[in-house]
């Protein structure tokens, strides 16, 4: 797993590559953490270069989703393909990721 | 029949779906590339499982954990179906995979592992041991794969 | 520890591979892809071998060949080696792997895979069974891994 | 594994993909044997899209060299590099397949 986050203005782009896992999933969780402790408003996830997402995975994202809701600001996902779209249609997660094709 | 044994650490989850991945060819699925998608999908959530509940109080009292076994098999169930079988046995805790057939909620942040592996996979049977051995299904049928495909 | 056992066959040599190229990732070599391309030649032409030559007779016969069981080490020989450890077993004919030191001839046809091996790793071993178990390790010395990886 | 065969006059280019082992080996034999047996005299094999060989096939590419030099043609490789260049220069068979980078 890999991760480059890149601020303009309100806006912050937060790329991960690989694997976001059991294994890797709390790697991420301080980037993360971070993004609520400074209270970015509009985050988007690009997920393009994501090879394989597990729960931990999901449950990690989703968690982001809850924290910056809390705070009125939203969280949306782009590039989501192969294994990890297979994922986000099974768990209906457009219903709560905008830029999520509907399943 | 293939048979696997790792340590149970999350860092050798990556042998294991290797091995499932390989493993997969054998069904000639024709879309080969959902099959083991799913399959490895469904495995890795099992997998995780084991590390993260099923060895978690031999992991905090500071003993090694015990391993995962992953036996394997495939067959042709009749001239149109091939089954994958993938049988995961841990001396781990116990549990009862009934207790756990509620769809996750809108919000998921956990609970999500059985659900993923019951819609990827045809059966999900558990068997209290120990070892405790959690037997993973799928099934191509008829027109989901190769009709040209050697037997 | 990591065992895998799969029929002794060709067509699984595909998935033990992939078991070799993912233990090849716990020795964190500093060149691991030339290290993982060393270790999976050795090992196919060592799979190979079982299967062509160790089995022949037995499938000769019409009866199902054995298995072939890998069993796989690593460890920190020290700071700065780690060693990668790969044990192979098989039931089938006995050799004397010492018969064939020769290097092969400039037109070589045959005879190439036991040089491979010797060339590729560092220790050959065997031992006459049932099961014999031919022991390949391969070390990746001071400088040729990273220094700043955990122990 | 799979193979192209384009004939050019006297030239005839082959290119091999995949893996040529054990396994896939068997399968290339009959296009080599019709090889020799149109007496082609000038072959080169593409091995750019070669992923994995081993030491039969390698056996394969020796065995096909001697035929064709048996009735003064000849065979050269090209584009060979990771795993198979490394079997290559292992067994420096730069003394013998023209085109190969020396070791
Ligand atoms: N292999 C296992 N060993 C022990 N308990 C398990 C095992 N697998 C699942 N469980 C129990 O079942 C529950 C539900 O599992 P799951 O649906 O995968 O969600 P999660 O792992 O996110 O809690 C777990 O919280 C755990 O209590
Ligand atoms: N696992 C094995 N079981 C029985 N005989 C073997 C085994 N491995 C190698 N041999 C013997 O050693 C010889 C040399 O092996 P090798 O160097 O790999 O070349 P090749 O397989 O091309 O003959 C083989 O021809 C065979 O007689």
């Amino acid at each position: 797993m890999g991760h480059t986050r890149t601020d303009s203005g309100d806006e912050t782009l937060l790329k991960i590559d690989g694997t976001l896992d059991a294994l890797t999933a709390p790697e991420l969780r301080p980037v993360l953490d971070q993004l609520v402790t400074e209270s970015r408003k509009s985050i988007t996830v690009d997920l393009s270069h994501l090879r394989l997402i597990d729960s931990s995975g999901v449950g990690a994202l989703v968690s982001l989703l809850k924290r910056v809701r809390g705070y009125g600001g939203e969280v949306r996902v782009a590039g989501v393909r192969d294994q990890p779209l297979a994922i986000f249609k099974l768990l209906q997660l457009h219903r709560v990721f905008p830029g999520l094709p509907g399943a | 029949m293939i048979t696997l044994s790792v340590p149970g650490s999350i860092e050798y989850r990556d042998i294991a779906v290797r091995v499932i991945g390989g493993a997969c060819k054998f069904v000639e699925a024709d879309d080969a590339e959902q099959f083991a998608t799913e399959v490895v999908s469904a495995f890795s959530e099992a997998f995780n499982n084991i590390v993260l509940h099923g060895y978690r109080d031999i992991r905090a009292s500071g003993t090694p954990p015990g391993n995962i076994e992953v036996v394997i098999h495939h067959r042709a169930v009749d001239d149109a179906t091939r089954e994958l079988t993938i049988a995961i046995k841990d001396h781990g805790r116990v549990f009862d995979p009934a207790q756990y057939v509620e769809p996750p909620d809108e919000m998921p942040e956990r609970g999500m592992g059985l659900f993923i592996i019951r819609s990827f996979m045809d059966e999900l049977r558990y068997q209290a041991g120990p070892p405790n051995v959690l037997t993973l299904v799928k099934r191509c049928r008829q027109g989901e794969r190769k009709k040209s495909a050697p037997p």
